[in-house]
């Protein structure tokens, strides 16, 4: 429970390399479409930052319906990063984003180093474009499919070269579906990261068992929402002992507690992704959970308590 | 257009055979905005499980202010909310997506299968306040299914049609069956319902008169950001359209009909 | 739903190895005690077979509490493998077990090679143990704590140890901590495995902001329940298609319909954990449903439909 | 010793003041076995979430035959049990652990903290039933916390004596205060509550008075399979016990005391 205080605000603001954000509460990428989609149901002015649907060089179809399955407090996606494509997110996108009064993180995918790499470096100059997180959980189409978010190596080459040719600060998406996050953790912030984000979805599967058939056209798709939460936190808390830059805590967060517990186990920010599809207020309620907190126990900034969690 | 995220009192709650229920709720500031063929999307149970709102069509603008729903007992969600008790609250986010078109100036006939006839009353309403008095042709399983809507739309001065699957009321046999006997002056055709039905009712007005069709798919968030609720487009394989934005409510001719 | 047929009962029969089940259904280790704790509220000798908790060569006292942390849809455990030791085990719980009128498997765990090898020596003459179950996600003492697990050859260095000194079919119960399970599988296969069965619980974490601690006095624990149901139906899946011997799929199972999902994906039993606590009757409506879905499809067998799942 | 697991009905539903509630539950299998001090797990919710039951113990032996339980809201399976209306069903597994102890000759006290009273009215019950009348002391934030047990306690024959913590009735205080005061004929001391409450029983009896106490501790079993209700054993590291089997009532003795 948290109850409300009535000294000054806190200070929330939070400094992600050259980027500073206002507070902690970023909209998660491919569930917040472009910002509009929710401008009817709360301030997009007040949220830290917007990170968009993820955009690759060509404009992408996506998988076959269906696409998305619920499943026990959680739900499984094969959205096959469906998007406009990077020329068409600029001109039709851009704009409107820019005068949400919000930091904006462009999401980008590749099938190959050098598609990254192209994309940083168109974006590099974009005005109102204020950092990239870097998707790696996409197939190497070079390297026969297998996911750079899997190999340190491959992981560390795409972000290596985003660098190159980046404008802006550079958060590198972390996949869940490996044995060891914190090696990839150090693996990408040794390569010149300038944040992580962690967890992307976790692979699983639904089968409908009166068609015998995957309820997904993909067969398998990416879980999200409540259900991975206690898997998120483990993972950004091993990692924010593995690594210096700044963790961005992403998986399940649906209230200020969730979000708090990743700031706890030591995330700078947090993400809210699913929660946003069930409760389209969750990001600014949220924000307000963390300023009363922050007041209940009278800590000034939300930077005094992060990774403060006691293990003794 | 606004939207609304709000916890709404449920007024009454009506049973009808074949496990349909009607809900009613004060959601005066929707029912105020809403058109029809709009939804809203429904927290259903007590937890996080379900986690997912479910999709329900505004099947009523309320006399007394407010907005009606009717659903169908299909699953773990609306068998929760077919179990809601009046003074109870409901939280639902909406009106969501883009309703049925204008009418034409001439004949308009509504068709409805089953479930799929929830949004054709909020229709009727709203043509018969702009004086348009559509023809109703409304299909379901057996007579009882019909309790729910046919007396209502009577009650408006609509003429209503209907069949049933296993004869015990009106036509034996599918609504489309009725389409031959539509008038020549019909202008529009505005259907709801299973997709077998509806594709029926697309080839009979092929080109020669306008027809809009109202679909359902999957859907996480009803405002367009998961991309969840995909369906091809005629003739193309490099994008798709989503139900919740574009929809529910297309065009025949926008639809990739089995 | 699935409706009650009427016709003659469908083959529910299972063989692993050398070790023939009545029918699919086992409960899982450590989520069913020794058997006797549900004595009074359902039917053991209905059961497919039991798999009691881990025994250790010596007796372990397990983690402090608390110990377990409910989570959206699922749980958290630090049980710490608490048993009574293999001797105990053998003189308090077996002689019970035997008499239950069900198949026994004895889950086993050690912190070396030695003690995995040891235990199935001692157990390989022992009346009414059915078979083994190696939980290799014990973390490995000699080799500095990683998991054994984690690694194919420290898993398959066990299966080794285990099967020269076993008497009974030895089943290898898979970690879902690993980028790729198919090649774990692989290797415990290729080390003489008679079956796998997966997964054992996710590691995740749970934190109470208040106290600024985590939940669990272990730090983590293994996230178990309906929220991995996707996640383990996933893998049960991806292993299916990697191995020849027989699959049991664990992970989230609380019905009928869920335990037909890891069937045609590819499992030919199941195991059923975290439902048995708030469902102590779950196995026995899960064998019931299985019957009843079978009856309605007019399969003949269970094993009819093992692994048909369409995907084209 | 029989176990149930069944749906029962819920036959009324009482609130009390500080988010207390009294559950009357049809449960007449169940009230027929259990024994004072034995508890019930009970699945909260519509879906799966909550997924564990919640441990509850027996309040008492309705009249009518069946069982009632007396909850406090603290979270949200609490919440969930509290909105539950009267012929809505309830799910439970029980009796569960090991009750209280039988009385000695001569002199019983009942010793109460909070919502830990709960199981003291059964116990109460069945010590009258045996021509034992206790003496009760409870303890409670405010006066009208005691309005769902001291009614029913003196109906039975106790002599109650009642502490606050605001002074609005009784001794302003805590519960434990009012020992010193016990007559020198007790023999046993029956103590429920929070733990530095039982810690000062338990002091207070040390090897001069038999006491029993009641613990609590997460679980999700309550069966004795999951281990996860493990309480250290005083003097012991290679062991733990298991309050849901070798409890919930314990001798104050076996108990690490903080
Ligand atoms: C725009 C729109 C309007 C609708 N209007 C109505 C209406 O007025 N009355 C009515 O009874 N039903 C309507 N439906 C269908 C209704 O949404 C489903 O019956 C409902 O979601 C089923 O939920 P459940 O939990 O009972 O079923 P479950 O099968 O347990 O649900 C599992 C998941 O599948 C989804 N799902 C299952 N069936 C459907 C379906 N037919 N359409 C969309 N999602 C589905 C659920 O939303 C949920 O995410 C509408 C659907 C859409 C898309
Ligand atoms: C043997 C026993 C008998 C009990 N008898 C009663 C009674 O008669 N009346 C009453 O009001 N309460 C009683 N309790 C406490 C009651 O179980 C908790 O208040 C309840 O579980 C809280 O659930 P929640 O979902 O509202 O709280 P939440 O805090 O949301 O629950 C989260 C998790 O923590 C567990 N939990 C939280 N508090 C406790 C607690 N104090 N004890 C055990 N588990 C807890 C829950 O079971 C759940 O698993 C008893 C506990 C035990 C162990
Ligand atoms: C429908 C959907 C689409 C997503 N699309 C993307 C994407 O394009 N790029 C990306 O990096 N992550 C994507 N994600 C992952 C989320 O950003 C987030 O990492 C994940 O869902 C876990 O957070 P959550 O549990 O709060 O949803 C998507 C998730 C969902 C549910
Ligand atoms: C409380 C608890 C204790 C467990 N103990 C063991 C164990 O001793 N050995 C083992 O191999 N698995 C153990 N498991 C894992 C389960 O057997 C099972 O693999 C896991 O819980 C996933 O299945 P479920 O989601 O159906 O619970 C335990 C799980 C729980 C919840
Ligand atoms: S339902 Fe989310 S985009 Fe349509
Ligand atoms: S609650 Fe499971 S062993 Fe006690």
């Amino acid at each position: 429970m948290i109850v409300h205080a009535t000294n000054s605000t806190p200070d929330l603001h939070v400094q992600i390399g050259t980027l500073k954000l206002d507070n902690p509460v970023m909209t998660a990428s491919g569930t917040f479409g472009y910002g509009a989609e929710f401008a009817g149901l709360l301030d997009l002015s007040r949220l830290g930052a917007i990170i968009v649907k993820g955009i690759s060089l060509k404009p992408r179809a996506g998988n076959p319906p269906p696409r998305i399955v619920e499943t026990a407090c959680g739900m499984l996606n094969a959205i096959g990063l469906e998007n406009v494509g990077l020329e068409r997110f600029l001109v039709e996108k851009m704009p409107y984003l820019r005068q949400c009064g919000t930091r904006v993180i462009v999401n980008i995918l590749g099938d190959t180093v050098a598609e990254y790499a192209q994309l940083a470096g168109r974006l590099a100059g974009v005005a109102g474009v204020d950092a990239l997180e870097v998707n790696i959980s996409c197939p190497n189409v070079d390297k026969g499919g297998v996911a750079f978010g899997a190999v340190p190596e491959m992981a560390a080459a795409v972000v290596r070269a985003v660098k190159e040719h980046a404008g802006q600060p550079v958060i590198v998406k972390l996949s869940p579906n490996v044995t060891d996050v914190a090696l990839m953790a150090r693996a990408v912030e040794d390569a010149g990261a300038d944040a992580v984000s962690l967890i992307n979805t976790l692979i699983g599967m639904a089968i409908d068992i009166h068609a015998r058939r995957p309820k997904l056209a993909n067969r398998t798709g990416g879980l999200s929402g409540p259900a991975v939460k206690p898997v998120a936190l483990r993972m950004v808390w091993q990692v924010a002992q593995a690594v210096r830059i700044p963790v961005i805590g992403i998986g399940g967060i649906a209230t200020a507690e969730d979000a708090l517990e990743f700031v706890l186990a030591g995330a700078s920010a947090v993400q809210v992704g699913t929660a946003n599809f069930y409760n389209p207020r969750a990001a600014e309620e949220i924000i307000d959970g963390i300023s009363a907190y922050l007041g209940q126990y009278q800590e000034p900034s939300l930077a005094a308590i992060v990774g403060t969690l006691r293990h003794d | 257009m606004p939207e609304f995220q709000k916890n709404y009192t449920v007024r009454r709650v009506e049973h009808f055979e074949a496990n349909i229920v009607r809900l009613s709720l004060d959601a005066s500031d929707i029912a105020a905005v809403a058109r029809p063929g709009q939804f809203v999307m429904v927290a259903c149970g007590t937890g996080q499980d379900p986690l997912l709102r479910r999709p329900f069509s505004i099947h009523s603008r309320y006399p007394d202010g407010g907005i009606q729903l009717l659903l169908r007992v299909v699953g773990r969600g609306t068998a929760m909310l077919a179990e809601t008790a009046v003074g109870q609250q409901i939280s639902l986010v909406g009106p969501l997506g883009k309703g049925f078109g204008i009418p034409p100036d001439g004949e308009v006939c509504l068709v409805g299968g089953g479930i799929g006839c929830a949004p054709l009353f909020f229709l009727a309403q709203w043509l018969v306040e702009q004086g348009v008095f559509p023809l109703v042709l409304l299909g379901a399983g057996s007579a009882g299914e019909h309790a729910a809507l046919v007396p209502g739309l009577r009650d408006l001065g609509c003429a209503v049609h209907v069949s049933t699957d296993d004869g015990s009321l009106g036509h034996h046999g599918f609504v489309t069956d009725l389409l031959p006997a539509l008038s020549g002056k019909v202008q529009k055709v505005y259907a709801c319902g299973p997709v077998p039905m509806m594709a029926a009712v697309a080839r009979f007005c092929g080109d020669r008169i306008a027809c809009e069709v109202s679909l359902e798919t999957h859907m996480a968030c009803g405002l367009g950001a998961c991309l969840g609720c995909a369906i091809p487009i005629p003739g193309r394989t490099d994008a798709y359209r989503h139900v919740c934005k574009h929809g529910p409510v297309f065009q025949a001719t926008e639809v990739v009909w089995p």
